[in-house]
C-alpha cells in the first residue's frame, strides 16, 4: 500500500493535467465546427464535444482506456485488431534485439577495456554509428537483408532493436568496467590474476550499477527499435505498424491506444529489469538503501 | 637472522617521481637495499616518507624512475607473474559484494586451488585472526579493526614466498596486535617466507624484525638500516630486556631524525 | 575479386598500423587518439569502396564513398541549411532542455521519497513512449517547424538522463553521507556537495547517450512533417528520389555533428568527473 | 507455376484493387504464374526495392520512374492501367484561394518522397516560387494523414480524388467548405500508377513471356474490378493485413479509381508519355528531369503480346 | 578534571542490535555512560566491540534499539541540527572530487563560515597536521597517513562543541603521534570541548584522557570505567611517571579481561 498510493497520487495528478489539455486542445475543433455552422458553442458544448471526438488532438483517458480495453481484453487474441497480438509481436522482436544488443554493447565494451587498439579505434565509430539515423537506413537493412535472401520481418527488426540498444549498453559498462579504484585492481595484481579473472572477480561485479541502470534506458531503446523496425516493413503487423496506420489513416485512437500499449509494455519491461537488479543487489549483499 | 643470505630483493639507486598537476613530487630517492631469503624486513619512517611506494616498487605495482630492482633474480613483474607476492594493502579494500569468507577465498580461486581445499585454508586462516563468525558477513558489516583482520586473513590464505604488509595491525588493539604478532612471527619460522611490513610502532617493528629501514620523506630516503641482534626465538617479554630497548631506542632517534630533516 | 581481396588486405594493414599505435606512446598523447580512429574509419572505407566496386553494388542501394565524398563537397550549402534547422535548432535546443528538466526531475523527485515513489514508475511509463508514436502528436501540437523536433527530443532524452542520474544520485558512499549529517548539512548542501558531485560519472553517462539519441530523435521527427529543409527531410526526400549519395551525404554530417558533440560531453565529463577512477588513467 | 513478385507503391488499398481481383479471381493462376503481392508504405521506395531485387515489377508513378532512370535506374513503363492522374490541391475556401494565383503566400502540403515532382513541375509553370518568400509558397512536407488542413496547420494539402479527399470529408468537412484544384484539369496532369521493370532484364525472352502474362491477367483483373467495384473492394479488404481498411472507404475508393482506370487498356499512350515529360521538362531552375529520357522508357512489346 | 561536571552526553542502557542475513548481531548492550562538560574521553577495546557503534549512536548516526540518550539534553539528533559534533571517521573518508584544501573547507562551506576566514582556518589546520604543501592535491595523491591528518584537519577545521575521533592516529608515526597528541590537548584546553575519542594505544587513552571507558565484546559493553587522577597539565614525559604506569595497567588489565571473556 505504502508503495502504490504514491503511485496512485501521481496518476491521478496527471490524469487531471490530461483532462484539462484534452479540453484545451480539442476545443479548437469544436469551435471551429460550430463557427462553421454559424453557431456560438457554451462551455458545456465544448466540454461535450472534447471527450469523444472520432480524431482529437488529445483523446481524454477514458476514451483510450476504453479503447485499449476493447482491443486488449475484448478482442480475441488472434485478430488483426487485437492490442494484445501486436504487443507480442512487438515483445519478440524487443526481446530478441535487446539479448543481441546487450551482448553485442557489453563485449565491445569488454574489448574496449581490455584492448588499447579496439578503445582507440572503436570507439569514435560506436559514437557513429548512434548518430546515423536509423529510420534512414531502416529501408535499406530490409532492402538489403531482402537481396541477401533473408525473407520474414524478424532478422531486419532485431537488427535494427539491437543496434539502437547496444550503444547504452556500451556507454556505460565501459564506465563501469573501470569504476573499479585502483587498490582494487592491485590486490589482483599481486596474485597475477589473469585479464579472465580480473574482469569475473573485480570488474563485473563492480560494474553492476551501471550495468542495471544502461539495462533499463536499453530495453526502452529495444522497444523504439522494434517499433522502428516495423514501419519500412509493410506495415502490417507490430504496435509501430498500429501507430503508422493510425497515423496514416487518420485514425488518431488507433495511433494512440498503440502508443499506450508501447508504454505499458516499456513500463513492464523496465520494471522486470528493476526486479532483476534488486534480486542482484540482494545476492551481492547491497541493501537498499 | 633466520635468512639463509641470498638477496631476495635487491633494489640499486631506485628513484621514484609522481608527476601531478602542480609539479613533480619525488617519492622516492637513490633508495638501496638488499633483503635475503627468509629476512623479516620492518619498514618506518613519518608519514609519507615512501614505504607504501617502496613497497608497490617491489610488488610491481609501480615503475620507477630510475634505478633497479630485481626480485628473486628476475624483474618485480616477473616475480608477481610468478605469484610470487602476497600483499596487504593499507587500506582494507575489501569487495563490497563478497562475504568476508569470499573475499578469503579470491586469491585462492584465482590461483586454482580445488574447492575442498579452499573451504579448509579459509576456516584456517579466519580463525587465525579470530573471525570464525564472521565468514558470511559483509565487509560493511564489521568493524574497521575486524574488516582490516579480514584482509590480512586474505592474504596470508596461499603461500607466497614473499609477505608485503602495510600497516596490517594498525586499526588492532594491543592485545590482538601482540597476538597477531605472536601468529606472524611464528608462521614466519614456520614458512621461512620473506616478509617486507610496515609499521609505526617501533616496538612491533624491532620485535619482528630481522631488519628495520628507517626512511626519511621529501624525497623519500632511506636513513638508517639496523640489523636486528635479538635472537630468533622471541618470548613477548623480550620486549623488555636492554637490546631490545637499545635497538628501539636507535630506531627513534633515526626517525627523529628524519622529522628534522623535514621541517 | 581484386577490389575486394584488395580492400581486406588493406583493413589487415591498417588495423596493424592500429595496433602499433594503442602500443606506442603515442596513445597517451593527442595525436594518437585522433589518429587511430581516423585510420580506423579510413580502413571503413576502403574496405566498403572495395566492396562495392567488387560486387558491383548499384549506386542506388549502396553508394561508394568515393561517390558520396563528391555529393558531399558539390551540395556544401543544402548540408549546411540543414544542419543548422535540424542539429542546431532541433537537437541541441531539445537536448538541453531535456537534459535539464530530466536531472531537475531527478532531483525533484529524489527529495521526496513520495514523488520518487510516485513519479519514477510513471515517469517509465511516459518517458518510454516510442519516438515514432511520439512524432506525428507532436507535429500536431507544436506544427512543422523545429519546435515540434525539440520536443520529441525532449521526450526522448529525458528517460535516459533520468535513469542514470537517479542512480546516480544513489551512488554516494555511506561515510560521505554521514560525515555530510554529522555536520547537519542541509538537504541543498548535500546535494550540491556531495550527491550531485558524486552523481556527475553517471548523469554524464546520460548526457553522453543523449547526444546521440538528440541527433537521431531531431531527423527521424521529420519524418512525420517539416518544412522543406532539414536532414530527416532530406534523408525522406531523397530516398524516394534515389538520390541515395545525398542521403550517405546527410548521414556523413550526422556522423561529424553527433560525434563532435559527443566529443565536446565526453571532454566536459573529463574535466567534471577528472577524479573518478575511470578518468584517472587507471586502467 | 512462374514464380513473380510485385511491389505496391502504397499500402493495400482499392488503389490496387485490379491486381488483387486477378490474384483472387485465379487470372494469374490461369496464366501460370504464382504472383506475390509486396505492399508499400511510407518507408518503401518502389524503386529502391526492384533495384536491390526484391521484386520483378513494381507500381510507380512516372514521374518518380523517368528521375530514377535519369539517376541511372533504368526502369521501363511496361503496361499503364491508370489513364488519368487522381492528384489534386484540397484547400480551405476560407483561406481566400479562388484560383491557383491565389497561392501566393500560403501554405500547401505537399508530399515529398518522389511525389513532388508534379507538385514542383507545376508551380514553376505557374512561375510562383516555393521558397517561403510573400509572392511565392511556403511548402510543408505533409506527413501520411490529412492533418494539416484540419488542424489548420497548412491552407492547403495535397490528396488523391480516391483517398485522402474522403478522408477530410469524413473528419466532418463538408465538401463546401473545400475547393479543389485536380492537376488533370490544370494541364499538369502525369501518370500515375504505371507498370515499370528493369530494362535490361527485357532482353530475357522468358522473362518477358512472364510479363506478357502477368499483364494479360492484371488488365482481365481490372476490368473485372472496374464492373464489380463492390465486389473488387471486398476482395481488396480480404487481402487488407492490417484490418484497418473499412469497408466504406474502399468502395468509394473504387468508385473513384474506376474513374482513373477506365479508358485504358493497359497500353501506355505515347502522347500521354510525352505530355508527363514536357510538364516535367518545363521544371524551371530546378527541374525534375533534365533532358528527355528518349523512348527506352517505356515499350509496348509487352501489352502489344498481352492484349492481342 | 577541566569537567565543569554538567552532563554533555548521558546514555542509560543502551542497547543496539544489527539485524543482518542471517541473525541479529548485538553490537552494544546495556552501556549507560555519563560524559560531563570539557570531559575528554576514551574509549578502549577490543576490535569489534562496538565503540565505533556507540560513536556513531552519539552522533545520531545510528539508532540506538534500546535505552535512552541525551546529548545537551536533547536528543542526539537534534545535538546533530544543532552542529554540535565535530566527526572524524575510523577510515579518512575524503571527497575524491575535491583537493585536500577542498576538504578541510568543505564544513565551513556547510557552516557558512565568511570566505576570507575560511582561507585562513584551513591554512592554519592544514599547518596543525603538518600537511602545508599539500593543500592542491588530491586525497589519491597522498599517503594513508595523510589522508587520515586531511580528515582530521576537516574536524578541527570548524568549532563543535563535541568531537568525536575513531582511532584518529592509527596510521601515523610516534612521532607526529606524539606532536598531534599535545596538539589535540593543548586545542582542548584551549576551547573546553567535550572529546570522545577511540583508540588502541594504552598510552595514548591514558595520556590524554580524564576518562578511559574499556569495552568488552560480544555483546558490546562496558566493563570498567577509569577516572585519570593525572593533572591537567601534561607534559610528554609524563608517560614515565608511577601513577600514568599504574593506570595504563588498570586499563591493560581491563582489557585482557574483555579478551578472556571473549575466547
Ligand atoms: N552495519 C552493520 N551491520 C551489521 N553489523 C554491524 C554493522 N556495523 C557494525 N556491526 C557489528 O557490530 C559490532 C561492533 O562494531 P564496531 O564497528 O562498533 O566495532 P569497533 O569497536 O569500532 O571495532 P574496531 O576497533 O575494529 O573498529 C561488530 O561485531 C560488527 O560486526
Ligand atoms: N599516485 C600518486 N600521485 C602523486 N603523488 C603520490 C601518489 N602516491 C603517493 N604520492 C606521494 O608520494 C609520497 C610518498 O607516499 P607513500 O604513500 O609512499 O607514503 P607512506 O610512507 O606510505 O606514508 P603513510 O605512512 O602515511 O602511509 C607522498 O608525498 C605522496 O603524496
Ligand atoms: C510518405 C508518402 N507520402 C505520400 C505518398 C503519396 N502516395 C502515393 S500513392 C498514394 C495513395 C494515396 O492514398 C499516395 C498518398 C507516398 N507514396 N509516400
Ligand atoms: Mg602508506
Ligand atoms: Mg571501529
Amino acid at each position: 500500500m505504502r508503495r502504490v498510493l504514491p503511485v496512485l497520487v501521481v496518476t491521478l495528478a496527471i490524469v487531471v493535467i490530461w483532462y484539462v489539455a484534452a479540453v484545451w486542445l480539442n476545443s479548437a475543433w469544436v469551435i471551429d465546427q460550430a463557427a462553421r455552422a454559424g453557431r456560438e458553442p457554451s462551455f458545456m458544448d465544448i466540454l461535450r464535444g472534447t471527450m469523444n471526438q472520432d480524431r482529437p488532438l488529445l483523446p481524454p483517458p477514458h476514451q483510450v482506456l476504453a479503447e485499449l480495453w476493447e482491443l486488449t481484453v475484448e478482442k480475441r487474441i488472434t485478430s488483426k485488431r487485437s492490442l494484445v497480438y501486436h504487443g507480442l509481436v512487438t515483445l519478440q522482436a524487443t526481446m530478441l534485439g535487446f539479448v543481441v544488443g546487450a551482448i553485442l554493447g557489453v563485449a565491445l565494451a569488454i574489448g574496449i577495456v581490455h584492448s588499447r587498439t579496439m578503445d582507440l579505434s572503436v570507439m569514435p565509430w560506436a559514437i557513429i554509428s548512434q548518430t546515423v539515423p536509423i529510420v534512414a537506413i531502416a529501408p535499406m537493412i530490409i532492402v538489403l537483408s531482402n537481396a541477401v535472401g533473408i525473407e520474414g520481418r524478424t532478422v531486419p527488426k532485431t537488427i535494427i532493436s539491437a543496434y539502437l540498444s547496444y550503444f547504452p549498453v556500451l556507454v556505460s559498462m565501459v564506465k563501469g568496467l573501470r569504476s573499479p579504484e585502483r587498490e582494487q585492481l592491485d590486490l589482483l595484481k599481486t596474485y597475477n590474476a589473469s585479464r579472465w579473472q580480473t574482469f569475473v572477480k573485480l570488474r563485473l561485479p563492480a560494474s553492476m550499477p551501471y550495468f542495471f541502470a544502461s539495462m533499463k534506458v536499453a530495453v526502452a531503446a529495444s522497444l523504439v527499435g522494434a517499433i522502428v523496425g516495423e514501419l519500412p516493413t509493410g506495415a502490417i503487423e507490430g504496435l509501430g505498424a498500429r501507430m503508422l496506420i493510425g497515423s496514416q489513416f487518420g485514425e488518431p485512437m488507433i495511433m494512440w491506444t498503440a502508443l499506450f500499449a508501447a508504454a505499458i509494455l516499456a513500463a513492464l519491461l523496465v520494471v522486470a529489469v528493476g526486479i532483476v537488479q534488486a534480486l542482484a543487489a540482494r545476492a551481492m549483499g547491497q541493501v537498499a538503501r | 637472522m633466520d635468512a639463509d643470505g641470498a638477496a631476495v630483493i635487491e633494489a640499486r639507486d631506485l628513484d621514484l617521481v609522481f608527476e601531478t598537476a602542480d609539479g613533480p613530487v619525488q617519492a622516492l630517492k637513490g633508495v638501496s637495499l638488499s633483503i635475503g631469503r627468509g629476512e623479516f624486513v620492518s619498514f618506518i619512517g613519518p608519514s609519507g616518507c615512501g614505504k607504501t611506494t617502496f613497497l608497490r616498487v617491489i610488488a610491481a605495482l609501480e615503475e620507477p624512475t630510475g634505478g633497479t630492482i630485481t626480485v628473486n633474480g628476475v624483474s618485480p613483474d616477473e616475480a608477481r607473474r610468478a605469484r610470487a607476492y602476497g600483499y596487504v594493502f593499507q587500506a582494507a579494500g575489501l569487495y563490497p559484494w563478497r562475504t568476508i569468507a569470499g573475499n578469503v577465498k579470491l586469491p585462492l580461486e584465482i590461483m586454482g586451488y580445488p574447492a575442498a581445499e579452499r573451504e579448509e585454508r579459509v576456516r584456517k586462516v579466519l580463525e587465525l585472526v579470530e573471525l570464525s563468525g564472521f565468514g558470511n558477513k559483509y565487509p560493511w558489516q564489521l568493524s574497521g579493526g575486524m574488516q582490516q583482520r579480514a584482509s590480512i586473513a586474505r592474504a596470508l590464505a596461499f603461500d607466497a614466498d614473499i609477505l608485503l604488509m602495510d600497516e596490517p595491525f594498525g586499526a588492532l588493539d594491543e592485545i590482538v596486535r601482540d597476538h597477531l604478532n605472536e601468529q606472524l612471527l611464528s608462521l614466519w619460522r614456520r614458512t621461512g617466507k620473506t616478509i617486507g611490513f610496515v609499521t609505526h610502532s617501533i616496538p612491533e617493528a624491532v620485535y619482528l624484525s630481522t631488519k628495520i629501514v628507517v626512511m626519511s620523506p621529501r624525497p623519500g630516503r632511506i636513513t638508517d638500516v639496523i640489523e636486528s641482534p635479538l635472537p630468533a626465538e622471541r618470548p613477548l617479554d623480550i620486549r623488555d630486556t636492554p637490546e631490545f630497548l637499545e635497538v628501539a631506542h636507535r630506531v627513534r632517534e633515526g626517525l627523529r631524525a628524519g622529522h628534522a630533516y623535514d621541517e | 575479386m581484386i577490389w575486394i581481396l584488395g580492400s581486406l588486405a588493406a583493413w589487415a594493414a591498417l588495423w596493424w598500423v592500429n595496433t602499433r599505435i594503442a602500443a606506442s606512446a603515442l596513445a597517451e598523447r593527442r595525436a594518437g587518439r585522433v589518429a587511430a580512429p581516423l585510420i580506423f574509419g579510413l580502413a571503413m572505407l576502403i574496405v566498403w569502396e572495395g566492396l562495392v566496386r567488387g560486387f558491383e553494388v548499384s549506386p542506388v542501394i549502396l553508394p561508394a564513398p568515393t561517390a558520396i565524398a563528391a555529393k558531399f563537397a558539390a551540395s556544401l550549402d543544402v548540408l549546411w541549411i540543414d544542419f543548422v534547422q535540424t542539429f542546431v535548432k532541433g537537437a541541441l535546443t531539445g537536448w538541453v532542455i531535456g537534459c535539464g528538466a530530466a536531472v531537475a526531475v531527478a532531483v525533484l523527485i529524489d527529495r521526496s521519497p513520495f514523488l520518487k515513489a510516485g513519479l519514477l514508475p510513471v515517469g517509465n511509463f511516459v518517458a518510454a513512449l516510442p519516438i515514432v508514436g511520439i512524432a506525428p502528436i507532436m507535429v500536431m501540437w507544436f506544427g512543422f517547424d523545429w519546435q515540434s523536433k525539440a520536443a520529441v527530443v525532449v521526450v526522448m532524452v529525458f528517460f535516459p538522463t533520468l535513469v542514470n542520474t537517479v542512480a546516480g544520485l544513489d551512488a554516494t558512499d555511506r561515510m560521505h553521507r554521514d560525515l555530510m549529517k554529522t555536520w547537519n548539512a542541509s538537504y541543498w548542501q548535500a546535494l550540491v556537495k556531495l550527491r550531485l558531485p558524486a552523481a556527475m560519472p553517471f548523469i554524464f553517462n546520460g548526457l553522453k547517450i543523449a547526444t546521440t539519441l538528440a541527433l537521431i530523435g531531431a531527423i527521424v521527427a521529420e519524418f512525420f512533417g517539416s518544412p522543406i529543409k532539414g536532414m530527416g527531410f532530406r534523408i525522406s526526400t531523397e530516398v524516394g528520389r534515389l538520390g541515395i549519395d545525398m542521403v550517405w551525404a546527410e548521414i556523413a554530417v550526422a556522423a561529424l555533428a553527433g560525434t563532435s558533440f559527443y566529443g565536446a560531453v565526453a571532454l566536459a565529463e573529463r574535466w567534471v568527473t577528472f577524479w573518478h577512477p575511470s578518468q584517472r588513467g587507471g586502467r | 507455376a512462374d514464380d513473380l513478385t510485385l511491389q505496391l507503391k502504397w499500402v493495400t488499398q482499392a488503389q490496387f484493387a485490379g491486381y488483387y481481383v486477378a490474384l483472387e479471381n485465379g487470372y494469374y493462376e490461369e496464366e501460370g504464374l504464382n504472383v506475390t503481392i509486396k505492399p508499400g508504405g511510407p518507408d518503401i521506395a518502389p524503386t529502391q526495392v526492384i533495384a536491390g531485387g526484391g521484386a520483378d515489377v513494381t507500381v510507380e508513378w512516372m514521374p518518380a520512374a523517368l528521375a530514377a532512370r535519369e539517376r541511372g535506374l533504368p526502369l521501363v513503363n511496361i503496361a499503364q492501367p491508370f489513364k488519368r492522374s487522381g492528384m489534386m490541391l484540397t484547400c480551405w475556401k476560407d483561406s481566400g484561394i479562388k484560383t491557383p494565383q491565389d497561392f501566393r503566400g500560403k501554405t500547401l502540403g505537399v508530399w515529398f518522397f518522389g511525389n513532388e515532382y508534379p507538385f514542383l513541375a507545376w508551380m514553376s509553370q505557374l512561375g510562383i516560387p516555393t521558397d517561403g518568400s510573400p509572392e511565392g509558397v511556403t511548402v510543408l512536407k505533409q506527413g501520411f494523414n490529412v492533418d494539416p488542413l484540419l488542424q489548420r496547420q497548412a491552407d492547403c494539402i495535397s490528396t488523391m480524388t480516391y483517398n485522402e479527399y474522403w478522408q477530410v470529408i469524413d473528419a466532418g468537412v463538408s465538401p463546401d467548405d473545400l475547393i479543389t484544384f485536380k492537376y488533370e484539369d490544370q494541364g499538369v496532369a502525369t501518370l500515375e500508377d504505371g507498370l515499370y521493370v528493369l530494362e535490361d532484364r527485357l532482353a530475357d525472352p522468358e522473362f518477358k513471356d512472364k510479363l506478357v502474362r502477368f499483364v494479360r491477367a492484371s488488365m482481365k483483373g481490372w476490368k473485372w474490378a472496374e464492373e464489380n467495384m463492390d465486389e473488387a473492394a471486398l476482395i481488396v479488404l480480404e487481402h487488407d493485413e492490417t484490418g484497418a481498411q473499412t469497408e466504406k472507404h474502399q468502395k468509394r475508393m473504387m468508385r473513384e479509381i474506376a474513374k482513373l482506370t477506365a479508358g485504358s487498356n493497359g497500353e501506355l499512350d505515347p502522347a500521354d508519355f510525352e505530355r508527363t515529360v514536357a510538364t516535367l521538362l518545363a521544371g524551371g531552375s530546378d527541374p525534375v528531369i533534365t533532358r528527355h529520357p528518349g523512348d527506352g522508357a517505356w515499350t509496348h512489346e509487352i501489352t502489344d503480346a498481352a492484349l492481342k
